[in-house]
């Protein structure tokens, strides 16, 4: 069906050559002949530190110009950025909708106690000041365990709240309708209304939710780095690089762009396809177009 | 279960989660490895002035010792120090911070009217054009109104908001100096003022949040025109305004209602960096000073109020659910 | 110094009047001075005086001149102090000052309940050690009011600094009696120019003219805005935006933070801004700190290796841009402008490092295959993790590895200063002595006491012989003789390359057009607020 | 006749995605104060043609021929145009009530509103009339029921609601599409009355869309028959009930069952009066109350019910619209739990079994729902839907091969497997409803009005099914039914709710025949037979009984 839609199918395509990008970073790099480490300052403008040409320094040498200050291709670390904040804003993401739907699905369709406790979890984690606890945090994790993961757990964790709310919300009303009632006398356990009843009907709003707090868990990479949580610079993040471009666009606008361009991308691509999706899974909107 | 019973309830919930959250804010906050009486130790720092510091501000004992006597401030006050330069801190004491040499309650007095007047304007922004644009990308399915929203939507999400205030300031501020740039004229003083200098950040928030709105509504929005009901509302010759902006949007409101409570309260915790880049003297800067200056009490008043106003929005919220629709009436 | 504008310079003359707005990225200004880092020139000598103040001038070494008092004479080769105050001072509230209101200045910074300024005369006033203010009754021992206009300090040690010493702010007067309430900062009793007239937290600190303030007993300040108001918590890049379209209330401001590099690279294609900026001739010692006690690094061998293998030109642009802006390449460790100093180069090097040389030591210390899995802490604050990536980078090409971790400030400092033991191998930091003489240059992060519990010496360096030095050239109450002595510690230290340093860190800030006399003189690298004036 | 009020000309309606046209070539007309039913096989385009007038077909839809109201192509309007008619001059019964409600809003809103869409006329007037509106469908409680949301309302008041709300504008013509189908038959008398009324007073023209030949014959004046898409036939209503041309017109006569006679019928043997040891269902002394919200009274929906269903027997259970059959149901099936009482499936209490335990009981019980739309995931193909229980309760089957069977037996072509819900007419959802309830072949079936939107050629087949079924597995059967005649043929014994209680229980054929409580000697009065003449005669001597 999705093949029949114009336009998730770009965002499909956009996906692909994200992990691409990502994937054959090295390569795509060596091609280029730089890499995301090197300092260029003859790359740079000797008056003020900013790339030396028009467009950030865009050329041959440097296909998306050069970084200020350092002179580091900005290709390279678009390139090898999009590993670290692809990889984890996808899983952290990913984490962060399994807990969140399991929880409010399990709370909206069980109710009770259970409800209650998910509900004041949720409370608690959203009230936490997770700032102190990220640099509390950052102190006490052993530097052996790998940061990737710690990442992916820590974001993923903060974000499920949000996500459990509105599932839960939808299944308040969804519990009432009479296909689940029709499961339940069936005999279905909340495990077989939830797979097969509640989630069928839950994707809209989680695909919305889920595809765009990708750039906040992105964001959120960036700044635990800064915290001492995060993947240690010089490594390269979009995150990072969005951050520190803030500073240039009106000198170096295209230091914003590029990697501003990447993460532009990568969110559309997901809301895109995550419409197309949505689109296939409903059926009464599925055969138009 | 009755209303009244209800609420009862959930302001149990209420109080047990402003207990935990206060309770892991201690233990986080002593899990961070930097010593709150350093600041007030001075430069160069002994041993010994770091000792009295510690003790005069209350940080010689276990942290559990020191939530105890935290919570029992809540109701009987609290004393810090003693003779002439004792401190006192009338009941119900949030806490005393001794960097700003103020009540911690009287902080967060002060500069909540700000953060309410930045959260409330943006939230009603937000939501008004989230869901109007959601509303127009349902409608329009598949035309270039419902691209434009999607892409605008992606970059209101993607932008970091500093750098979405930084231009807007460039543009509106200074290029074409239609907006006066920062500063907080109170609501009392000059309500057109007071909007006139918010509209700016109002906008900016309104700009990065607005985006889970639109996309929430245009799918909940999907979901509903194929019911039934729509069918019936046509029939009875509504307009199609009614029909989408009653009957639809009404059925569709039930997760909005849910995520607005959430930013809602998380907002009106302090929104840092809109209140940073435009100068606003709110909850969010002093929050982010605590952070940043080990300022425990105030940090642990800034926690505690917002997580108050997000547990209190959330019971709103579910209050809400009730009254959108009487079938997911909690019991 | 290639700084090719002059301080000052094309600044218009200034006239008495109008209001100065100092655009601030701080939430809060602190006046209360027994609880002020403030620097002798900068915001809190607006409202107080103290009993010494500093000369200093564009051009001119920093010295210590007369303010309430003289700037104090020693009998006994510098362990007994006596100043004499001015006659005819007032406070703000019409009340004379006198010996007794400094005394009660000095003994009120040492209650815990207003503790938290410069502490440099806690541990030398005879029976400072154990004082606990004088708001239960006890005086201190060591600070003697023989009549209204005389003051005596007595140290437990010869302390040629003394007269620096008393002009940091908790020499100020406090009206005896006065100042239990911790929040006394912001009712302040004013001696300066100015008073604190309205003050809210984070939006602005307003002072006004102090109408008993005489302007005949005082050199140091002009007092020419007829109003000064700190606009707080205020963005940087906001406020640079601000200043750089120059409309309004803003002509007439300043920032009183630095204009970054990216700011900077702006402003320089802005020819009416970029004459605003205002950039200091020297600044803070930024220095990669090596911890001397941890294996590799406590070998001294390998410690010079680091001498070479940065490359400090890569640190300058990463800092701001260019070398210019940056700061001058630093080898000494005593700053600019500071008396005493003396230029010198153990380990002369390209500025951009010399990679083979390093390598060569590195390979005679033992170490052919370089160095790997250091460990590179940094705190968040300052563009720091910007610039240790180019030291990264730098030392990478002498075959040291290292891998940066970055910390939020206090988890930095706690690891760096707080803690008995450090983890880190190498740290970036900077330093500016917190008064114009080479003792607080050197004395904070190279004597052995200031090793962990909050000290500075970050590189744990321990050294009996420089510690002795240090002790004898703190009681050396000529300041030529002072000099000398500082001048050869500071070679001796550097000889076992406990650190490396990088930069004499320049500061620019950005001015309104209508503001005027902002300069910043060699030390320290701030502007100088008491001068500054605004032109009509 | 003069100019016809509403004309149909070679209308076709067709559905993206390769379906057959789903209306061909319907050409059709309507005078003012006539009643023209439309009848026809399950699925044969009836709603369809119908829900084409207003434009209220889904996107995918395609019109085409044209629609004249008066003299004006309904499918050319201009929205305002259409507006304007929507509710105004052209009211519309839907024929699902269950979901034509919106849930979020009480009745009294959707009713003012409707009042309000077409007069200028303020808020408490428009809800005089709202109330003035319920008595007309006597749905008792009309203050109250204003309220009342549409979830608490049973499938029979929601019917009188959407009725209700279509004539709430007195609208020129009135489309209703099986109007009846949730009603009891003496409330549906009473509709039928005011259909009736609404012709001869307001000169009301009807478009009559059922199953029920009762109703046909005692309110049409003329008869269209649908099948497959096309109108085959159509004519005058007592030329086409004496002389059906049509093979499948006479098919469709041929199937109506009726009502026995009150003295015809023969005594059966009396099955055991008291539950036996083997029961499947016992129901004891269960009382269901609704909590009253914000200050309102509580529903007492069932009040000390006793019954109980043994193996192989079908317990037809009757009763006015309204008495607590459906809520009954829920207590049986486990979805609600009594307020009082004790519900017995196949010898063990649910509310003590353990978890598991119950859970394999209830792969025993097959139930089919009173509103087949909402009770059909939206999102699930009718594959999946009809193989659901047997991927609770796994069988050694292949599931494929069970979903055609099942499909074939409710006569629904195989082709529909794939299609979802929204796709199908109301009468193909409840036998998607039904196949489910039988696919792993229940002791109990628990039936809530199964065949109340089917055809009576589909019904009889379905009864059929049921009835070889029975006698195949001996199921028991809790058969729920407004259709007296249904009932008759279906059930050994019979039992007649009324608020709640229980006014009746004994031998089908006794009861049904030699009635012993009033309000059953009413019910079966008012029950309408498939002949216009015999019909309109029964309905004279019913309005004498009820005065
Ligand atoms: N949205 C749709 N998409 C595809 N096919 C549809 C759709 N709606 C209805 N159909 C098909 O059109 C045909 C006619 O449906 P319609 O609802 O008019 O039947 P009906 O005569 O009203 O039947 P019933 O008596 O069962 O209600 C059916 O075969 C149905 O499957
Ligand atoms: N959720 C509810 N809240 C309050 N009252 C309810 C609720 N559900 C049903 N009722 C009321 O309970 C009574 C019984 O309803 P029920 O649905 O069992 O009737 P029924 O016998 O199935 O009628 P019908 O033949 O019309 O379907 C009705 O008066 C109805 O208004
Ligand atoms: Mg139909
Ligand atoms: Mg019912």
């Amino acid at each position: 069906m999705l093949r029949r839609d114009r336009w998730a199918l770009a965002g499909a395509v956009t996906i692909a050559l994200l992990a691409l990008l990502a994937v054959g970073a090295d390569l795509w790099t060596a091609i280029e002949g730089q890499d995301p480490y090197t300092y260029r300052t003859e790359a740079l403008d000797p008056a003020t530190g900013a790339p030396a040409g028009p467009l950030g320094g865009v050329g041959a040498d440097h296909w998306f110009g050069v970084e200020p200050l350092t002179g580091r291709d900005l290709f390279a670390i678009v390139a090898h950025g999009a590993r670290t904040s692809f990889l984890i804003g996808l899983a952290a993401t990913a984490l962060s909708v399994l807990i969140g739907v399991l929880l409010g699905a399990t709370a909206g369709y069980l109710g009770g106690a259970l409800d209650r406790v998910v509900t004041w979890s949720a409370d608690v984690i959203l009230g936490f000041p997770y700032l102190v606890f990220m640099i509390a945090l950052a102190a006490v994790v052993p530097g052996e365990v790998p940061r990737p993961l710690l990442l992916v757990l820590v974001i993923g964790f903060f974000g499920w709240p949000s996500i459990a709310r509105i599932v839960r919300a939808q299944t308040l009303t969804l519990r009432t309708r009479g296909f689940v009632s029709a499961a339940r006398s069936l005999g279905a356990g909340p495990a077989h209304v939830f797979r097969h009843e509640l989630l069928p009907n839950l994707w809209g709003p989680i695909i919305v939710v889920s595809t765009l707090s990708i750039p906040g868990k992105i964001g959120l990479e960036a700044a635990l780095s800064f915290l001492g949580l995060g993947i240690p610079p010089p490594t390269p993040s979009w995150g990072r690089a969005i951050s520190a471009a803030i500073d240039w666009v009106a000198t170096d606008p295209m230091f914003l762009v590029f990697p501003g361009a990447a993460l532009f991308l990568a969110t559309w691509s997901f809301n895109v396809l995550g419409d197309g999706l949505r689109d296939a899974l409903d059926p009464r909107t599925a055969v138009l177009r | 279960m009755g209303t009244a019973k209800f609420v009862g309830s959930r302001l149990a919930g209420a109080v047990l989660v402003l207990f935990l959250v206060a309770l892991s804010t201690y233990a986080v906050f002593y899990l961070v490895p930097a010593d709150p009486a350093l600041q007030a130790c001075g430069r160069p720092c002994t041993d010994q002035n770091l000792a009295l510091a510690r003790e005069f501000m209350g940080y010689g004992d276990p942290w559990w010792r020191q939530f105890l006597d935290f919570a029992g401030g809540l109701f009987t006050g609290r004393t810090f120090g003693s003779g002439p330069t004792a401190i006192r801190c009338d009941a119900p004491c949030f806490g005393y911070s001794f960097a700003q040499n103020t009540e911690v309650l009287t902080l967060i007095g002060e500069r909540l009217p700000v953060t309410v007047s930045l959260a409330v304007g943006a939230a009603l922004l937000w939501l008004v054009t989230g869901v109007g644009a959601g509303v127009v990308a349902a409608l329009r399915r598949g035309t270039a109104w419902d691209r434009i929203a999607l892409a605008s939507s992606v970059a209101g999400v993607s932008a970091p908001v500093y750098l979405v205030g930084l231009l807007g300031i460039l543009l509106f501020g200074f290029t074409l100096d239609v907006v006066p740039v920062g500063g907080y004229v109170p609501f009392t003083t000059s309500p057109v003022d007071w909007a006139w200098r918010l509209a700016l950040p109002w906008a900016v928030l309104a700009f990065s949040h607005a985006a889970v709105y639109t996309r929430l509504t245009r799918a909940q929005m999907l979901d509903t025109l194929g019911e039934d009901y729509i069918r019936t509302a046509r029939a009875k010759g509504l307009t199609e305004t009614k029909v989408v902006g009653k009957h639809a949007l009404r059925n569709v409101l039930l997760p909005i209602v849910t995520v607005f409570g959430v930013d809602l309260g998380t907002l009106l915790g302090g929104a840092v960096i809109t209140e940073r880049v435009f100068g606003l003297p709110g909850l969010g800067g002093l929050l982010i000073d605590a952070v940043g200056q080990r300022d425990l009490p105030v940090l642990l008043g800034c926690t505690l109020f917002a997580a108050f106003l997000i547990v209190a929005a959330n019971v709103v919220v579910d209050l809400c659910y009730g009254a959108l629709d009487p079938r997911a009436r909690l019991t | 110094g290639a700084n090719e504008q002059p301080q000052g310079a094309g600044q218009a003359a200034a006239t008495r009047g109008g209001t100065l707005r100092v655009l601030s990225e701080g939430q809060t200004v602190n006046f209360d001075p027994a609880k002020s880092a403030s620097l002798a020139v900068t915001s809190l000598a607006l409202v107080h005086r103290r009993l010494t103040a500093w000369h200093n001038k564009p051009g001119e070494q920093a010295k210590v001149v007369p303010d309430l008092a003289d700037v104090g004479k020693t009998e006994d080769g510098g362990k007994t102090w006596t100043f004499t105050l001015q006659e005819g001072l007032k406070f703000s509230d019409g009340t004379p000052i006198t010996s007794a209101d400094v005394k009660w200045g000095v003994e009120r910074s040492f209650a815990p309940s207003v503790s938290g300024g410069l502490g440099y005369h806690k541990q030398l006033i005879d029976g400072g050690a154990d004082y606990r203010g004088p708001f239960e009754g006890a005086e201190l021992k060591g600070v003697e009011t023989p009549d209204a206009r005389t003051i005596r300090f007595r140290l437990v040690r010869p302390y040629g600094d003394w007269p620096w010493v008393v002009s940091t702010p908790a020499f100020a007067p406090v009206p005896k009696g006065k100042g239990a309430e911790p929040d006394y900062a912001e009712h302040p009793v004013a001696s300066g120019p100015y008073q604190l007239a309205k003050y809210q937290k984070g939006v602005e600190a307003k002072l006004t003219r102090n109408p008993h303030w005489d302007e005949k007993t005082d050199q140091v300040r002009a007092g020419l805005p007829d109003e000064v108001v700190f606009q707080l918590g205020q963005d940087a890049s906001v406020v640079s935006q601000r200043l750089t379209a120059d409309s309004g209330d803003d002509k007439s401001a300043f920032g009183s933070s630095f204009v970054s590099a990216a700011q900077l690279a702006q402003l320089s294609g802005n020819a009416s801004a970029k004459q605003r900026v205002v950039t200091s001739k020297s600044g803070a010692l930024a220095y990669l700190a090596l911890n001397t006690e941890k294996a590799p690094l406590d070998n001294p061998k390998v410690r010079e290796a680091f001498q070479y293998a940065v490359d400090k030109t890569s640190f300058q642009i990463a800092s701001a841009g260019n070398a210019q802006l940056a700061g001058d390449v630093a080898t000494t460790l005593i700053t600019e402008g500071i008396p005493g100093r003396e230029r010198f180069d153990l380990f002369p090097a390209p500025p951009a490092g010399d990679p083979e040389k390093a390598k060569k030591l590195l390979a005679e210390a033992g170490f052919p295959n370089g160095l790997q899995n250091l460990d590179f802490l940094v705190a968040k604050t300052n563009n720091a993790p910007e610039k240790a990536q180019a030291l990264q980078a730098s030392l990478a090409r002498a075959g040291i590895q290292t891998t940066i971790r970055t910390l939020d400030g206090d988890a930095y400092t706690e690891e760096t200063s707080v803690a008995p033991t450090a983890k880190f191998d190498l740290t970036l930091a900077s330093w500016q002595p917190d008064f114009p003489s080479a003792n607080a240059n050197i004395q904070p992060l190279f004597a052995s006491s200031e090793i962990g519990g909050g000290g500075y010496n970050l590189s744990r360096y321990r050294n009996p012989e420089v510690d002795k030095l240090i002790d004898a050239a703190q009681a050396t109450v000529d300041p030529a003789e002072a000099g000398t002595k500082w001048a050869a510690i500071d070679k001796l230290v550097l000889q076992d390359s406990p650190i490396v340093p990088l930069i004499y860190t320049r500061n620019s800030f950005l001015r309104g057009s209508k503001v005027t006399n902002l300069f910043i003189a060699d030390f320290p690298a701030y502007p100088n607020y008491l001068q500054v004036g605004l032109t009509s | 006749m003069t100019a016809p009020l509403l004309a149909l000309r070679e209308v076709t309606v067709e559905f993206g995605g390769g379906h057959r046209p789903a209306v061909r070539g319907v050409t059709l007309s309507l005078a003012a104060g006539e009643v023209l039913a439309v009848v026809g096989e399950s699925g044969s385009g009836k709603t369809v043609t119908a829900m084409s007038l207003l434009r209220l077909l889904p996107d995918t839809a395609v019109l085409s021929g044209s629609a004249l109201l008066a003299g004006q192509d309904l499918y050319r309007m201009s929205p305002a145009e259409l507006r304007a008619v929507r509710g105004g001059r052209v009211g519309v019964v839907f024929q699902e009530p269950m979901s034509a409600l919106n849930p979020v809003f009480t009745i009294g809103h959707q009713l003012v509103e409707a009042v309000r869409a077409h007069r200028p006329w303020s808020r408490s007037r428009a809800r005089r009339r709202a109330v003035e509106l319920l008595e007309l469908v006597g749905l008792p409680d009309p203050e109250q029921r204003l309220r009342a949301y549409p979830h608490e309302l049973s499938g029979g008041q929601l019917q009188r609601v959407v009725i209700a709300m279509a004539v709430a504008c007195e609208p020129a013509l009135l489309i209703a599409d099986e109007p009846t189908t949730a009603l009891d038959v003496t409330v549906q008398a009473e509709i039928i009355d005011l259909l009736r009324d609404l012709r001869d007073r307001l000169d009301v023209a009807i478009l009559l869309i059922t199953h029920d030949m009762g109703v046909v014959a005692g309110l049409a004046d003329r008869v269209a028959v649908m099948k497959d898409g096309e109108v085959v036939e159509q004519g005058d209503v007592l030329d086409l009930f004496a002389r059906p041309r049509h093979p499948y017109t006479r098919e469709l006569l041929s199937a109506v069952v009726s009502l026995s006679p009150l003295d015809e019928a023969v005594v059966s043997t009396l099955p055991a009066a008291v539950p036996s040891a083997k029961a499947a269902l016992v129901v004891d002394d269960v009382t269901v109350v609704y909590g009253g919200r914000f200050g309102r009274s509580a529903v007492r929906a069932v009040d000390r019910v006793s019954l109980h269903v043994e193996p192989g027997e079908v317990l037809g259970l009757v009763g006015e619209s309204g008495s607590g059959k459906s809520t009954l149901a829920s207590v049986v099936t486990g979805l609600r739990s009594p307020t009082s009482g004790r519900v017995v499936v196949a010898g063990r209490d649910l509310s003590t079994v353990r978890r598991a335990e119950r859970r394999a009981a209830r792969g025993r019980v097959g139930v089919v729902f009173q509103d087949p739309t909402s009770s059909l995931n939206p999102r699930a193909t009718i594959a999946r839907t009809i193989a659901e229980p047997l991927l609770l309760h796994p069988r050694d089957v292949d599931a494929d091969r069970r979903v055609d069977e099942l499909l074939e037996l409710v006569q629904l072509d195989v082709s529909l497997r794939s299609r979802y819900p929204h796709e199908l007419s109301g009468g193909q959802r409840q036998r998607v409803g039904i196949a489910r309830a039988l696919v792993l072949d229940p002791a109990l079936l628990i039936a809530d009005e199964p065949t109340s939107a089917l055809d009576v050629s589909v019904q009889a087949r379905v009864l059929d099914l049921f009835r070889s079924l029975q006698e195949r597995l001996g199921f028991a059967c809790l058969f729920i039914s407004h259709d007296l005649a249904v009932v008759e043929r279906l059930a050994d014994r019979v039992a007649v709710l009324r608020d709640g209680e229980i006014v009746e229980q004994g031998p089908a054929a006794d009861v049904l025949t030699r009635p012993r409580h009033p309000y059953t000697a009413r019910l079966i009065a008012a029950a309408p037979v498939a002949d216009p003449v015999v019909q309109r005669e029964r309905h004279t001597r019913w309005r004498e009984l009820t005065g």
